[in-house]
């Protein structure tokens, strides 16, 4: 679990360092809107979230003092780092000592929680008939058709997938989604062959909310790029994941731009619309549970029946691990298999349960690849079987430490560029170049017996700096000689 | 099957069909179950038609949770307040290793549990330990209703080295020696923990017999090895009873079924008002004081209303002048042994009109009925529906349950 | 889960007390602090999507789940609330005013209703049900606290069965918090929170305390959030016990060593549970306890019918005819 | 007159270090042998090397067969 919150805070602060990298007046129209304000509260640690609450009903500041004092001693720095993070994200400001919420974030934020502020900022509710076709269940097998399609589009281009895995639906991909998918380096190559990266395969190990964040990260790139209004393509953001799974929400009110990015996101089954009516559109559980935390609590839920569906098959746990480095999966998913695959060895595959056990070999195809042994373990701890999650370390400690060191042995040279000095003339020349190397810090290795000397490149430049004036000095003072 | 009352505790995770209880070595017909043939869980599992045997556990767990929930709940008058001298054989034969990682110390462990639960279900009772080494006994702590100081005791490192054989006699007199200060209205017992098959005594241990039952002290015992014939007499003769558990699971559950208030038998002595104070909590002063247990400087504390001594926790006897601290909640704590909750009875789904369990207010166990809401979890486990006599509310087997094995007050009723 | 982790999700028991006529001799009427609650839930959801809100409604006659209910949230599509927060919302100021309404028909009754307070240990007693319920269904525990926002006064009758409730919630590391919201300190509820390492606020309307603010700041943290914050300062709690003849505070009392009734004069019979003393006070030092004269004889009885009729921890007692 | 040679400086264990020095036998890259855990190497077959010495050490790591279960 701790891997996996790891991973958790990673994708957050990515998002967060977005917002932070925000100029103030987009912060300001970002916040106008209250469902921005509330999926941004989301994204904050806990202890960011009370500090807002305590103060989003005071009018008047309260003193950093104070605040640091209402935690207890030993963690009041962490609170003061809390703080100061509000500050980058411009939620709070902080002036005389005293810290007070941004008034604008303020009010909407209110708002998102009594219920004012613009009309329809959480989408407007398609007043229609409603589509008996539509379910949650249905979007949620819909959302991971797209999804696992993409995933596999990634996959299946991999030496290993397309091999083991033969039923791999070959859906075509949207240009929109290829593009993202180029820019963000997860797969390179042309229309014709567009193989998978490194980090490609990194992606595949992620859970599926870091991986909608990647992308969405991704889009908001894009959008620059095109020289969309970012803010705008943020607030819409923040809206979709503000919205009610399984109802139809209007597109009346949406601008162009908007609806362009709907268009998009459907690609990805963020959304779903039926091509024939464009007039309304579904948001699916991928984008509505982005700002719930990452702990996908498939088994945890409340066991109502349409839940179980709402979670990607890769969110359920289904992975057994055992201590003697055999993998038992319960999946019949084509994908999942090719996920497995990049890093442990099949063994036999039955109707809803693959076993397969992690080797040394395996494991290296994954490291050569430049998967690293970390994202193999967070990936098996997210996806452990519930009954292994309740256990403390969740993953057999035997395993986790077999697959680091088979890393490690991996790198057993560590080179670096340098420069290599021998064979000069006279001692005290290799004294003083020595020392002198010595000052400015640039010496890997030397032997003072040999008269040997290795330094770094940069290193190399000031030596030779020093040497070139001083035979300079030598010159001029043999000319005086004469 | 061993008797309800006497069912572990903490069985929730395997599915234990021959279920001993404490001192459960007799089997289901009567006889020793080493004598009936053994009996494999997985056997009483079969596949439903799915194939699927979560059904048939399920039945199974339920049926075990039903078995539990049958307790005698006839309003005895209990002792309240105990005074209970606990006996731990030192000898070597605690030394063996069939209780990881040797007997002394998993009996150890579990006293300090035992300790912990004890004064948490008895807050007006008194303890003490003796141990017994080498023919002799030694009192380890005289009673004293303070946990700190037993915990405390049993931490010893010096109760790690065993020696030489115990000598029950020579136990069982030191401690009904410790108890004869004990006030009359209280109820005297002693319980050994041992782990020898031998004692080596002074004199007739039959004496000692009679003056316990005299006294009208009650002995109960764990032996770690076997069934004893002389402590099996001892148990059964003073009233209490002889445990041999099987593991450690096993010798917890012994000493907690020892844990709740004996019921009083009806010849029993006299009852008495009990003079006790009611410390006020002391307010953080500036300047940290002397605690009068510890004697280490504190700044909260409660403060002993007779002679202002001030005491760290409660409950415990003011160090100064001996008067008995306790705080209302303490009291209240015992209440619950006083009017346990009746049982409630088994109707047929049918026979309510009820949609959903009072207590945890979740619908029925309904497949076709859709979830109210996205938040309210499952439905209620099995189709089964018990009911309050006294309020007639209808409750869930998981309900009913923990309203009498935790919180002891009907919400119906409350 | 020994320790809270951040990710940990809650589930936060509310039990609102709608007693019509506590509230009506409040200076905050009962629908302004309902508007007030109800924003704290939502900010409480907004915390975090997995955590799990029940909202219990009692009254001095019924007590009742509001949120979660059977009754399903109308679908009136309101486009300024967040789905989420509007479910529980809705759910929960339908289900207070049926509450209200409900006390409403017989004015009488009404009346009568009024003057007695809420059943709090009921309610507590179901909402604890409930927790362990929860808990015994999920496969990572959710840490549960319970919220008592409460106006009423204690009832002696309910004393044993509130402190049975607060030692289960001990057990099952629920926390109480108690706001209580006017009228004077409730003793039983401050031993609530205090015992099970909950907050206790008082909230001075007059004084110009906001009840809102105080909910955000002292009831919404999390377990894991309480362990980073300082816990408000609980001022000095009363542990000392009432004595059951005469409902004198006493800080040093008699004892029945059989039913543990308190008494501040030596008795020869237990009122309670009619057990026969002997005559002498047991407890070091107690000389003063000689044999009882013939007042104390005489009065007893009496004691004994007067503990019947009047609501008191010894009436509920000997109610449940002790054997 | 002092020379400075330009390439890659290489930390490594003995082991790996007997390695480069039996590869380094077959085609010659090491510039210099500084001592027993350090090197110093033509920049160009890095590459060439790491991969070698992967393998080397690839085929040189026996297990016991992993049979199916």
């Amino acid at each position: 679990m701790a891997v996996q919150m790891g991973s958790e805070e990673e994708f957050k602060t990515t998002i967060a360092e977005y917002l932070e990298s925000l100029p103030t007046q987009f912060c300001r129209r970002v916040f106008s809107s209250p469902a921005a304000c509330l999926a941004i509260f989301r994204l904050l640690s806990t202890v960011g979230k009370q500090l807002i609450m305590s103060m989003l009903y005071l009018d008047a500041g309260l003193r950093t003092q104070d605040v640091l004092q209402c935690a207890k001693t030993e963690q009041q720095r962490m609170v003061k780092a809390k703080i100061a993070q509000l500050r980058r994200l411009q939620l709070v400001v902080e002036e005389r000592g005293c810290v007070s919420l941004n008034p604008i974030f303020r009010e909407q934020l209110r708002n998102a929680l009594t219920g004012g502020g613009d009309f329809g900022s959480f989408g407007i509710p398609y007043a229609g008939p409603r589509d008996k076709r539509v379910t949650t269940a249905w979007l949620a097998r819909h959302a991971r058709e797209r999804w696992e399609a993409i995933l596999h589009f990634m996959v299946g281009r991999s030496a290993t997938g397309a091999a083991t895995v033969g039923e791999a639906p070959a859906a075509p991909l949207s240009r929109s989604v290829r593009d993202i998918l180029r820019m963000s380096r997860l797969m390179e190559g042309g229309e014709g062959g567009m193989t998978i990266t490194n980090s490609g395969f990194q992606f595949l190990l992620q859970d599926a909310a870091s991986q909608v964040w990647t992308v969405l990260l991704q889009y908001l790139r894009l959008a620059e790029a095109q020289d969309m209004d970012v803010v705008e393509v943020l607030n819409f953001m923040f809206q979709l994941v503000g919205l009610k799974l399984g109802r139809a929400y209007s597109t009346e009110a949406l601008t162009p731009h908007q609806r362009k990015m709907l268009s998009e996101l459907r690609d990805f089954g963020l959304v779903y619309q039926d091509e024939h009516d464009p007039h309304r559109f579904y948001p699916t559980h991928l984008i509505t549970s982005l700002t719930s935390g990452t702990r996908s609590s498939g088994a945890a839920r409340d066991g109502a029946p349409a839940q179980s569906e709402l979670t990607l098959s890769s969110d359920r746990g289904y992975i057994i691990l055992e201590t003697n480095c055999r993998v038992y999966a319960y999946t019949d998913s084509p994908l999942q298999i090719a996920i497995l695959n990049l890093f442990m060895d099949m063994a036999s595959r039955f109707a809803n349960l693959i076993t397969g056990m992690i080797t040394r070999t395996s494991v290296r195809r994954a490291l050569l690849r430049g998967i690293t042994a970390d994202q193999i373990i967070t990936f098996l701890c997210t996806n452990a079987h519930p009954q292994m999650q309740v256990r403390v370390p969740v993953l057999p400690v035997t395993v986790t430490d077999q697959i680091r060191l088979w890393e490690r042995e991996r790198d057993r040279l560590r080179p670096t560029n340098a420069h290599f000095y021998k064979d000069f003339a006279q001692p005290q020349e290799f004294e003083r170049m020595f020392r002198y190397a010595q000052e400015i810090g640039v010496i890997l290795w030397a032997n003072t017996e040999k008269h040997q000397l290795v330094v770094t490149r940069q290193g190399h430049a000031k030596i030779v700096e020093l040497v070139k004036n001083h035979r300079a000095l030598r010159l001029r003072f043999s000319c005086r000689q004469r | 099957m061993a008797p309800p009352g006497n069912e572990p505790g903490n069985d929730e995770d395997y599915i234990d069909i021959d279920d001993t209880g404490p001192d459960g070595l007799k089997g289901a017909d009567g006889g020793y179950t080493w004598e009936e043939e053994y009996k494999r869980s997985w056997d009483v599992i079969q596949e439903d038609a799915s194939g699927s045997i979560q059904s048939s556990v399920a039945g199974i767990s339920e049926q075990r949770k039903r078995k539990r929930r049958v307790r005698d709940t006839e309003v005895v008058q209990r002792g309240i307040i105990r005074h209970v001298v606990v006996v731990v054989d030192q000898s070597e034969s605690m030394a063996v290793r069939d209780l990881a990682p040797s007997r002394i110390h998993a009996a150890l462990v579990e006293l300090e549990a035992f300790v912990g639960e004890f004064f948490d279900q008895n807050p007006i009772s008194q303890l003490s330990i003796v141990a017994t080494k080498d023919g002799l006994a030694e009192v380890l702590t005289e009673l004293s209703g303070n946990p700190m100081d037993h915990v405390g005791a049993l931490r010893d490192k010096a109760n790690k080295d065993l020696a030489g054989e115990p000598s029950l006699q020579n136990a069982l007199e030191l401690a009904m020696h410790g108890l004869r200060r004990a006030p009359s209205h209280g109820l005297r017992e002693i319980i050994c923990v041992v782990g020898s098959l031998t004692t080596c005594d002074p004199g007739d241990i039959g004496q000692t017999l009679q003056a316990l039952r005299h006294a009208e002290v009650r002995v109960s015992m764990v032996h770690l090895a076997a069934e004893v014939h002389v402590f099996r007499q001892i148990c059964s003769e003073t009233g209490g009873q002889l445990a041999v558990p099987l593991d450690a699971d096993g010798l917890r559950d012994a000493l907690m079924a020892m844990v709740p208030p004996p019921a009083l038998s009806a010849s029993r002595g006299t009852s008495d008002m009990v003079l006790m104070g009611f410390p006020v909590k002391s307010v953080a002063a500036a300047v940290p004081t002397p605690c009068a247990c510890h004697h280490e400087l504190t700044f909260a504390g409660h403060v002993c209303p007779r002679c202002r001594a001030k005491v760290c926790s409660l409950p415990t006897d003011c160090d100064v002048c001996g008067l008995p601290l306790v705080s209302a909640p303490h009291l209240a704590r015992s209440y619950r042994h006083l009017f346990p909750e009746e049982n409630f009875v088994e109707i047929p789904p049918a026979a309510t009109a009820a949609r959903a369990c009072y207590g945890c207010g979740m619908d029925w166990a309904d497949p076709q009925k859709p979830q109210p809401a996205r938040d309210a979890p499952k439905p209620a486990a099995g189709g089964s529906r018990y009911q309050c006599p006294a309020c007639r509310h209808v409750f869930c087997l998981d309900c009913d349950i923990f309203i009498h094995e935790t919180l002891h007050n009907c919400p119906g009723c409350a | 889960m020994a320790e809270p982790l951040e990710s940990d999700s809650s589930l936060l028991v509310v039990v609102l007390d709608a007693n019509v006529g506590a509230w009506a001799r409040s200076p905050l009427a009962l629908d302004k602090a309902l508007q007030q609650v109800v924003i704290f839930l939502n900010a409480y959801l907004a915390l975090n999507t997995e955590n799990r809100l029940v909202v219990l409604g009692a009254t001095a006659r019924e007590c009742r789940f509001l949120h979660p209910s059977s009754s399903r949230a109308p679908e009136a599509a309101d486009i300024q609330v967040y789905e989420q927060f509007r479910a529980a919302d809705v759910r929960v100021l339908a289900g207070v005013a049926a509450l209200v309404d409900g006390a409403g028909p017989d004015q009488a009754q009404a009346q009568a209703q009024a003057q007695a307070p809420s059943l709090i240990s009921r309610a507590l007693s179901m909402a604890l049900c409930h927790i362990s319920r929860v808990n015994a269904l999920l496969t990572n525990k959710a840490w549960a606290r319970v919220l008592v926002v409460s106006a009423g006064a204690d009832s002696a009758r309910e004393y044993i069965s509130l402190m049975n409730s607060i030692f289960a919630a001990q057990k099952a590391s629920v926390l109480i918090d108690v706001c209580k919201v006017l009228g004077a300190d409730s003793v039983f509820l401050q031993q609530a929170a205090d015992i099970t390492g909950g907050n206790y606020v008082r909230v001075d309307v007059d004084a110009g305390e906001s009840l809102l603010q105080t909910l955000m700041f002292t009831c919404l943290p999390d377990h894991y959030t309480r362990g980073i914050l300082n816990a408000p300062y609980n001022q000095l709690i009363d542990f000392r016990a009432t004595c059951f003849c005469h409902k004198r505070v006493v800080d040093i009392g008699y004892v029945c060593s059989v039913c543990l009734s308190i008494f501040c004069r030596t008795a020869p019979v237990c009122s309670t549970c009619h057990t026969k003393f002997s005559f002498r006070i047991v407890g070091p030092g107690a000389r003063d306890g000689s044999s009882p004269n013939g007042t104390q004889n005489t009065n007893n009885p009496q004691n004994g019918s007067q503990s019947s009729t009047t609501g008191t921890p010894s009436a509920a007692m000997s109610s449940l005819n002790l054997g | 007159m002092v020379k400075a040679v330009k390439g890659t400086f290489i930390e490594c264990d003995p082991a790996a270090r007997e390695v480069l020095l039996r590869l380094n036998s077959e085609e010659k890259f090491i510039i210099e042998d500084l001592d027993s855990t350090h090197l110093f190497i033509n920049s160009t077959h890095l590459e060439r090397v790491q991969r070698a010495l992967d393998e080397l050490m690839d085929a040189n790591t026996y297990k016991a067969s992993n049979l199916p279960s």
